[in-house]
């Protein structure tokens, strides 16, 4: 009678993994997690650490005198872009920018969606259809445009941008976490926390959100990549992180602008952008799998 | 069946206005005055205010709001302050264009999404598996932008093969009409579809492993592909219709930065000017537009569940 | 029940199975060395505890273990070698000639689907006949199976069905293509008693008009008693006790059916009575001890214990693997650890 | 009924219904779950409830530990009204009223040490040091038969299904609780697990004197640890007895039949009994049968059986049944008991 | 005019024009790009913008044209004869060429300039000059005829006083001649008049067949080519006009413009075939890599307009001259031209460049690039705080970013704020800025977005300081209050003789200089990159840009079959 564990396994798993012979497997399991996790971990490393540590100019301030310079010229392996600006400082320092971005982001939409989601799970009836349909009107919304007028009415600038584009990472936060808190909340130990006297926040605190959590966790992981991508966006409505200030998006904006004579530097921060991404699809999926694989 | 429509319908009319308050809120809060623009820049404060008048700005906000919204529900959407033209006569230049291409894109994602899911679902782990599914994720985090102007590099400059810019009306020829959307179909296609196999795929994966009516149909002695696509498929579509569903905003949005790159005269673009230049009667209907196909799709893919989904369309028992 | 007049012939041969799946570089073997017979017409019941091998074993037979199962030795189903096929011959014989019903008749159907077009898909899957007739067979199975209105149900959706119903369906979907055996994996676990004595009522019923041979997995030692012809036991991938029904239960020697026996409540005994209880939990399948798999549970256990003992036919049709069999003629219970509380605490080595 | 002094629980007419929506959220229909049912318990008295799926077991449970309120009717519990209770002063009953679910797995939290799980009601509902819980975690884990210093950190997950349910076990009566309602608390084990979990019941009844409400599909468990069991179909009482009373001489024809259902195994003599089964589908909860809803598949069914919803009533030796036939009992009209013997 | 520009790198002979063929021209959709206004001259916005598709459609009384070296650049007569100045300069006599036809063959006269002038100062038009006309005049007496078609084509708000006042200014004086009388003297009237509405002259006929909202989109001009197909800003599809007045012109039988998003997809639309011409590419780096592609040619404009920061001396910290001194002595130009431009372009210490009038490259007292001095006098000022404005524009932001490089050396603290043109103005006209990147001047400083709407006093993207006695632009207009760099902007203009002009306009360079309301920089002008085989005079060989773009002489302009 396996009844028992599967329903609850299904909380805890909503994907399975599949059985893979040879003895690979094990192997296979820390790398599948490793791999990504120390990609981003270098990741970080480069772009917080990188600029202190490495001997790498300023990421502004360049000497117009010095653009355009391929890479490979001595101090500037990657090259300068028009401005004279040292490429590789620009992309470690844009990496802080992007990172800093997405971190917060989903920081906020992780929290504001995730506490709105909960509640509204949580507190059900009436209250769960108000803010349901209140979300309903924000996932309609096309995004970006409001994203562009928020980014407008308070101007371009990185605290501006993050509350642009938290605007539009909350609703969806918000939905995953209201199913996955109703998930939760149905389960008999939730019940008994009732009956164990615990009062509603702890039961909120110690039992939902420790449960809902990792799901959002991953949720986070994939918009990640998203967020990173839609900063650029906003660079080429012209807001999103002000020039000369870089960040992989605005990078990649400036760099688009003249792709076809200086394809490199569109191709630069691309490729920072698509490793970022992907080790955080993969480390975010990959440890979902994990956990469900328990 | 239309109980539900009409039911959802009703849903829907509140939303769409709390959308339209809300664009309206917006473009009042954002910074800027419509009449200077309008009114160019040599103008006098005079001849600014007497633009605010004849634009109607000098009415407070909510009586601009009720009158918009009772022209627009009596057909009269107003005139664009840039362009002076009717904005209904703008709309039906340029709703077309966006909705040829949102259509297609979608079209075309799902076409790419379906076979590539399938195939790759049919052998999990297998090597056109790990090939596509490596291949869909490095896609999805390119940049559409980007993308766009790979496309062009390749198919327009280098090979010439496509149009780079430019929409030609189906008017002119079908396949002329196609090649001038091509490209920025697949630039927003392309994304999306790759968005949708690695969703699919999961979903397939999964059905085929552990749902228990899978087990049924093997038994039974069927083919792998009558299974995966008559068994797997059919369960796994209702969780692909709610990403469709959910991404129609999105996508809509992103038609703003690819008809511009395409220089498609889409709503995306008038919208955009129209932001650019505070045109309220432009952005309005812009934004509302965007929602309310945002809005239908979902209400459709709550219809298409109904169809496809036998225990909502008998009911209980 | 059985050995009245000319024994009918052998339709599947299970000759010492072995299933062995490979998972995170540990070799778990599910079933080790299984072999047993089933006759034309007669049901064969397979019990024991969870993780004993029972379905896995049946799944071996239809091929329908994930990729990572290693299947071994050999299963005969008329003139055809079942183990050893790839995916795509197998396909011909699932249906055919071996089908399954499933424990949860809720799940195993396809919702989006038709209960009718879920019969004729496994009629079409090895017969090629047109639609209609398809269809008409179909009402026809629906028929067999006693499910009222067939007509109109053909084209209801399983969540328009009942549990009992929908068992039905599964029954009529396992028949569609007339199978020499039909395996019946808990068929009635999820089911209320009510519709679970309906729903063997019916297996038996069909078993004695179809003459399928039926493999019947349970937990309900009563269930198994009241239908089946011989019943199997499976402990730890093996059979420990396997004899004609009346037999077996007439006089139980294999000390862990006994437990089983032991810690069953019962309809005749007071309330509040006993159950008798044994500790412990089955043996890892990863890492089998030596000798008798139940050793370390077992009450009887002795030195001798730790050299496995063979499944013999110590008596007439009666095979049991054990060393000190228990003789319940004779009064024997599994006493000394009667309420296991004791036992409790040994649980876990 | 019973003449001692105040039950411990006393529930009557409850009644709770839930209203199914279909396609689009439009009403389709309501459930009658739970109808009327009334019935007192007795300190330290186990009582059994069976019935088929979809009968309201879980329903009327759910209803009696307030985490459901039901539509109509009283459930007091030590003389308390509970339904009109606010949620702060259901804290305090809860202290004496536990429940056991069927899941062993879903009702830990699986991020929860078994330690902190246990001690979750000594947190909630004393005001205990921790030195004090730790000590009292033990003593119940211990009580459960489960080595306190081995698994007191490990996680749900490292358990197997009947430890984790023996742990569900030392929570619900870490408070010393009056009554536990155990909600198919068996029914995902294994067998030999069940016995375990079972005779852990029957022991702490005898040492805590615990009262339980004990909920399962299988009659057989039902009654190894009832006094009474009360037979519930559609929502409805079918038969409330003392347990031994109600499996040697079942009044309602319901009863009748789930017993009938059972295969009976002799241990001893290896005979058996085949089940009987009974014909027909259970009717939908949605459009239950006028009259005696069970009358669509009663064998013995009368004309009146279709207008008349028969009460449950008395028919001697405490056996309550709320037939118009009941079995066994000289009846008026001769059809009817011919039709039953 | 000063040195020449750069030599194009076109190469090879130019064979003689060949009649037939298309093209299709790439416009920025940020500019010229954009005509939604439509294209009537009386209500179109853009008429400065969108030079290229008037001159095309209208053609222009009068055009500018230049030796094919850029040099020489000149105000001619085109589809009027000749022009004078009578009156001491306060009455300008047009004479128009004899024998033109609108495309719809109705009469190209004096009556129609009339109607055509009236009704484009008059219709509200941000395009429309302002102009000192003398309205004291009496009206002349006029065909009911002509006055209801007058009329038709006016709002129906118009003030009917101002219309009358204007109808005794400008005056018919024969079929063919048409006088126009000042108060003042405008000495770059003409000057002005190709980037003005004034110039373009459409059919009052067709406009009173197609009604107002379709001759927006389908107006009917003597101009070379014909509408056929017209998107709103996206794309204008003309053909040759048969009744043009030139014989043997246009020489292409079609002419397309496309608007195009950005630098880049121009480049891209040029290199896929898709167009023939792009007009203006400005960034540098795309301009450099078309220098390499041998399928394109480019040719850099004759630059008129430099680049200036201009600085608001109204509030802090310009208000103090030693900020703004600080700013021209941290500037360094030089380094920006060959950096960033790699050495293209003019440096110009004044609102002119080589390709415009009046370019005098030196300016005395100009506070050159000195960083010692920069850091002294940030030092003096206790530290320096900046925001630098920009339009958003690839070039624009690459010149603030290293403005900024170069400011910070000196010790002042930059930010840098890029934002769309509307957004620009709006900051302009709120007094909400600091200093602002832009260009200044043009071929005629006075013309355009000139030298008086980047420092007169009461001019809305200016930041010099108000009249003494001011306390507002609107008060300063209405006491009529000037600054004495209003003064000498009035003289600059208030004569029609050249010489005259230069002087003065010299000594507003030398006050702008001295009181240092802002630097000037690198004046460069994009660049016309076209495929080989495409002709004509603005594209292949350079005009000045009269505002900000050059203005394509299309009935001249021809490909290689
Ligand atoms: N895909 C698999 N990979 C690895 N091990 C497996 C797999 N399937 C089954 N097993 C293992 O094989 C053993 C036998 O499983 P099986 O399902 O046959 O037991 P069962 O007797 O049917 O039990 P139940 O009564 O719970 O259905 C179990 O220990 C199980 O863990
Ligand atoms: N939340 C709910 N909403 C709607 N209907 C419900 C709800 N909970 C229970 N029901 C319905 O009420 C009836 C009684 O359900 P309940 O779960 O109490 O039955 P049960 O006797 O516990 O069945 P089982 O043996 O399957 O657990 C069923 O028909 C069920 O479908
Ligand atoms: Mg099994
Ligand atoms: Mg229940």
């Amino acid at each position: 009678m396996a009844v028992a564990d599967t329903t609850t396994r299904a909380l805890l798993s909503p994907a399975v993994g599949i059985d893979r012979s040879i003895r690979w497997a094990r192997i296979r399991k820390r790398l599948v997690i490793g791999v990504p996790a120390a990609i981003v971990v270098l990741l970080f490393a480069a772009c917080f650490l990188g600029p202190y540590v490495l001997p790498l100019p300023s990421p502004t301030g360049g000497d117009v005198l010095n653009s355009s310079r391929p890479p490979g010229t001595p101090g500037h392996p990657l090259g300068t872009d028009v401005n004279g600006n040292d490429v590789l400082s620009r992309l470690l320092h844009g990496g802080q920018a992007s990172l800093i971005v997405a971190i917060a982001v989903n920081a906020v939409g992780l929290f504001i969606g995730g506490v709105i989601g909960a509640l509204s799970a949580y507190l059900g009836g009436k209250a769960d259809t108000i803010i349901m349909r209140g979300l309903d009107v924000l996932i309609a919304f096309p995004s970006l445009v409001l994203t562009i007028a928020i980014a407008q009415v308070l101007g371009p600038s990185l605290p501006n941008t993050i509350l642009a584009l938290s605007a539009f990472s909350i609703p969806g936060v918000a939905r995953v976490a209201r199913s996955s808190t109703l998930r939760v909340t149905s389960m008999p130990f939730v019940q008994a926390a009732a009956l164990g006297g615990s009062p509603w926040w702890r039961t909120l605190l110690f039992h939902i959100a420790p449960n809902v959590l990792p799901q959002l966790l991953n949720f986070a992981m994939l918009g990640m990549g998203i967020v990173i991508v839609t900063e650029g966006a906003l660079s080429f409505l012209g807001l999103g992180i002000p020039a000369p200030a870089p960040s992989w998006g605005n990078m990649i904006y400036e760099g688009q602008q003249s792709l076809s004579a200086t394809p490199l530097l569109v191709l630069w921060p691309s490729l920072a952008l698509l490793l970022a991404v992907l080790s955080f699809n993969l480390l975010g999926e990959n440890v979902r799998d994990e956990m469900s694989g328990r | 069946m239309l109980r539900l429509i009409a039911r959802r319908v009703l849903v829907a009319i509140p939303l769409l206005l709390a959308i339209s308050v809300l664009v309206f809120v917006l473009l009042e809060a954002m910074p800027g005055d419509p009449a200077r623009n309008q009114a160019g820049m040599d103008a006098t404060e005079e001849e600014v205010e007497a633009v605010r008048r004849s634009m109607g700005l000098d009415r407070p906000a909510y009586e601009r709001y009720f009158s918009w919204l009772f022209g627009a529900l009596t057909g009269d959407l107003g005139r664009s302050s840039v362009s002076g033209l009717p904005v209904a006569q703008l709309l039906a230049e340029r709703s077309p264009v966006t909705f040829e291409l949102v259509f297609l894109a979608f079209v075309i994602s799902l076409g790419i999404a379906l076979p590539v899911a399938m195939l790759a679902a049919r052998k999990p782990g297998g090597v056109f598996d790990r090939i596509v599914m490596v291949g869909a994720m490095t896609l999805l985090a390119v940049p559409n932008y980007v993308l766009a102007l790979l496309l062009v590099i390749v198919f327009a400059v280098t090979l010439r093969m496509l149009p780079s810019i430019g929409f030609t009306p189906i008017e002119m020829g079908l396949w002329l009409n196609l090649q001038s959307v091509i490209l920025p179909t697949l630039a927003m296609a392309i994304p999306l579809g790759c968005f949708y196999a690695r969703f699919l795929r999961g979903d397939l994966v999964e059905q085929m492993n552990s749902a228990d009516y899978v087990d049924t149909a093997r038994a039974k002695g069927l083919g792998p592909w009558r299974i995966l696509w008559q068994h797997a498929f059919r369960n796994s579509s209702f969780g692909l219709l709610t990403i469709v569903g959910l991404n129609v905003g999105a996508l809509v949005g992103g038609t703003v930065i690819i008809e511009q790159i395409f220089a498609m005269p889409g709503l995306g673009q008038l919208m955009l000017q129209g932001v650019g230049a505070r045109d309220t009667a432009v952005v309005q209907i812009c934004v509302f537009i965007f929602a309310a196909v945002a809005v239908f799709a979902n209400l459709f893919v709550d219809v298409m569940y109904a169809v496809l989904d036998p225990r909502i369309r008998y009911g209980g028992r | 029940m059985t050995g009245v007049g000319e024994e009918p012939p052998v339709v599947l041969r299970v000759d010492d199975l072995r299933v062995t799946f490979t998972r995170g570089g540990r070799e778990i073997h599910a079933v080790n060395g299984l072999s047993y017979t089933v006759r034309r017409g007669r049901m064969l019941a397979i019990i024991g505890e969870s993780g004993s091998g029972k379905s896995v074993s049946v799944r071996a037979l239809m091929g329908l273990l994930p990729p990572s199962a290693v299947v071994e030795g050999s299963a005969v189903l008329g003139e055809e070698q079942l183990v050893g096929r790839t995916d795509k011959a197998m396909r011909a014989i699932r249906g055919r000639d071996v089908s399954m019903v499933f424990q949860d008749p809720a799940r195993s159907l396809n919702p989006t689907m038709s209960v009718g077009a879920q019969i004729v898909e496994a009629v079409r899957a090895h017969r090629p006949l047109p639609k209609r007739e398809a269809a008409a067979r179909a009402v026809e199975l629906l028929k067999l199976v006693r499910l009222s209105a067939p007509e109109r149900r053909f084209h209801e959706y399983p969540h328009q069905l009942s549990g009992g119903m929908r068992q039905r369906v599964m029954i009529a979907i396992a028949l569609a293509a007339d199978p020499k055996v039909l395996i019946a994996d808990e068929a009635t676990t999820a089911l209320d008693v009510t519709t679970q004595a309906q729903i063997m009522e019916l297996l038996v019923d069909l078993q004695e008009r179809l003459g399928t041979a039926i493999i019947m997995i349970s937990h309900d030692l009563g269930l198994a008693a009241s239908y089946a012809d011989e019943v199997l036991v499976m402990y730890a991938g093996r059979a420990v006790e396997h004899a004609p029904t009346s037999t077996l239960f007439g006089n139980v020697r294999m000390p862990y059916t006994a437990a089983l026996l032991g810690a069953i409540p019962q309809l005749t005994t007071p309330s509040h009575s006993q159950l008798t209880v044994i500790g412990g939990h089955p043996p890892d399948l990863g890492a089998l001890p030596e000798g008798c798999a139940f050793r370390e549970r077992c009450p009887r256990a002795t030195e001798k214990c730790i050299e496995r003992p063979p499944l013999e036919e110590h008596e007439p049709q009666h095979a049991y693997a054990c060393w000190h069999p228990v003789d319940q003629r004779a009064g024997d219970v599994l006493s000394p650890l009667s309420t296991g509380d004791e036992a409790v605490k040994e649980e876990v080595r | 009924m019973t003449d001692s002094g105040t039950p411990l629980l006393k529930v009557s007419g409850l009644v709770q219904e839930y209203v199914t929506r279909g396609a689009g959220g439009q009403k389709a229909g309501v459930v009658h779950a739970v109808s009327d049912v009334s019935f007192e318990l007795r300190e330290g008295e186990t009582l059994g409830i069976v019935g088929e799926t979809g009968s309201g077991k879980s329903t009327l449970a759910r209803a009696i530990i307030q985490v459901e309120r039901a539509k109509a009717g009283s459930v007091q519990f030590q003389g308390r009204e509970l339904t009109t209770m606010s949620p702060r002063e259901l804290v305090s009953v809860h202290r004496d009223m536990q429940m056991v679910y069927q899941d062993p797995f879903g009702s830990l939290n699986p991020r929860w040490r078994i330690e902190d799980v246990v001690a979750e009601p000594l947190r909630g509902h004393t005001d205990m040091t921790k030195a004090e819980r730790v000590a009292r975690v033990a003593e119940l884990l211990d009580l459960v038969g489960l080595d306190a210093a081995r698994y007191r950190d490990r996680r749900p997950m490292e358990l197997s299904g009947g430890q984790a349910q023996r742990v569900a076990i030392a929570r619900a009566i870490a408070l010393n609780p009056k009554l536990i309602i155990c909600d198919e608390a068996i029914s995902s084990l294994d067998v030999l697990i069940q016995a375990q979990v079972l005779n852990l019941f029957e022991k702490l009844r005898d040492e805590l004197g615990v009262a339980y409400l004990f909920i399962a599909h299988d009659l057989a468990t039902v009654k190894q640890v009832s006094d009474r069991v009360a037979v519930m179909h559609l929502g409805q009482l079918a038969e409330f007895s003392p347990a031994d009373a109600l499996y040697a001489h079942p009044r309602h024809p319901y009863t009748r039949a789930l017993l009938d259902s059972v295969p009976v195994l002799d241990v001893v003599t290896g005979a058996v009994r085949r089940p009987r089964p009974l014909q027909g589908e259970p009717p939908s909860p949605l459009h239950p049968p006028s009259g005696c809803r069970f009358r669509t598949r009663c064998p013995i069914a009368q004309d009146v059986c279709a207008s008349v919803e028969p009460a449950l009533r008395d028919t001697g030796d405490g056996q309550l049944a709320s037939c118009h036939f009941p079995l066994g009992v000289e009846a008026p009209r001769p059809a009817a008991v011919g039709a039953a013997a | 005019s000063g040195g020449g520009p750069a030599p194009s790198d076109s190469g090879g002979e130019v064979g003689e024009p060949q009649r037939g063929g298309e093209i299709t021209v790439l416009l920025d959709a940020g500019y010229s790009g954009g005509w939604a206004t439509g294209l009537d001259p009386a209500t179109s916005n853009g008429t400065g913008a969108n030079l290229p598709q008037n001159a095309a459609i209208f053609g222009g009384l009068f055009t500018l044209e230049a030796d094919d070296d850029g040099s020489n650049a000149r105000i001619e007569p085109n589809q009027a004869e000749s022009y004078e100045w009578q009156d001491d300069g306060l009455k300008l006599v047009v004479t128009l060429r004899e024998g033109i036809e609108f495309s719809d063959g109705t009469p190209f006269n004096a009556e129609a300039v009339l109607w055509n002038w009236i009704r484009e100062l008059s219709s509200g038009s941000t395009g429309a000059p302002v102009l000192d006309l003398n309205t004291s005049l009496e009206p002349p007496e006029l065909s009911q005829e002509f006055m209801d078609s007058l009329w038709a084509a006016l709002p129906a708000d118009v003030d009917r006083d101002a219309v009358m006042g204007r109808l005794g200014a400008i005056r018919v004086v024969d079929d063919l001649t048409i006088e126009m009388n000042f108060n003042s003297v405008n000495g770059a009237f003409v000057n002005g008049l190709p980037t003005a509405n004034l110039n373009l002259i459409a059919s009052p006929t067709a406009y009173a067949e197609l009604g107002a909202d379709q001759f927006k989109v389908t107006p009917i001009g003597a101009g070379p080519f014909v509408v056929e197909l017209n998107r709103q800003s996206e794309r204008l599809e003309l053909v040759r006009n048969e009744n043009y007045f030139k014989d043997g012109r246009p020489y292409l039988d079609a002419l397309n413009f496309q608007s195009v998003a950005g630098d880049q997809v121009m480049y891209q639309t040029l290199l896929s075939g898709q167009g023939d011409v792009v007009e203006g590419l400005s960034a540098v780096t795309l301009i450099n890599e078309a220098r390499n592609n041998p399928q394109v040619e480019v040719h850099p404009g004759a630059p008129t307009s430099p680049y200036v920061v201009q600085l608001y001396t109204r509030k802090e910290p310009f208000d103090d001259i030693r900020a703004r001194q600080a700013i021209y002595h941290a500037t360094d130009f030089a380094a920006i031209q060959e950096g960033l431009f790699g050495g293209e372009g003019d440096l110009s210490q004044s609102f002119t460049a080589s390709g415009g009038l009046f370019y005098t490259p030196e300016i005395e007292g100009y506070p050159e690039y000195d960083l010692d001095k920069a850091k002294a006098l940030v030092e003096e000022l206790g530290g320096l705080e900046v925001e630098l404005g920009t339009t958003d524009i690839v070039t624009a932001r690459s010149v603030t970013t290293a403005l900024q490089t170069q400011w910070e050396k000196a010790g002042i603290d930059v930010t840098i704020d890029s934002k769309p043109l509307g957004d620009v103005i709006t900051k302009f006209t709120s007094g909400d800025w600091e200093s602002m990147l832009q260009t200044a001047g043009a071929w005629d400083p006075a013309a355009g977005i000139g030298v008086q709407v980047r420092f007169g006093s009461t001019s809305p993207f200016s930041g010099t300081p108000l009249p003494e006695g001011a306390t507002s632009t609107a008060d300063a207009i209405a006491k009529g209050l000037r600054s004495p760099l209003d003064e000498l902007l009035v003289q600059a203009v208030a004569t029609v003789d050249e010489a005259e002009r230069k002087a003065a306009y010299t000594e507003v360079a030398e006050v702008i200089a001295k009181e240092a309301y802002g630097p000037f920089g690198v004046a460069f002008s994009p660049a016309q990159v076209v495929r080989k085989g495409v002709h004509g005079p603005g594209l292949t060989t350079p005009i000045p840009a009269l505002a900000v773009n050059t203005g394509v002489l299309y009935d001249r302009v021809w490909v290689e079959q």
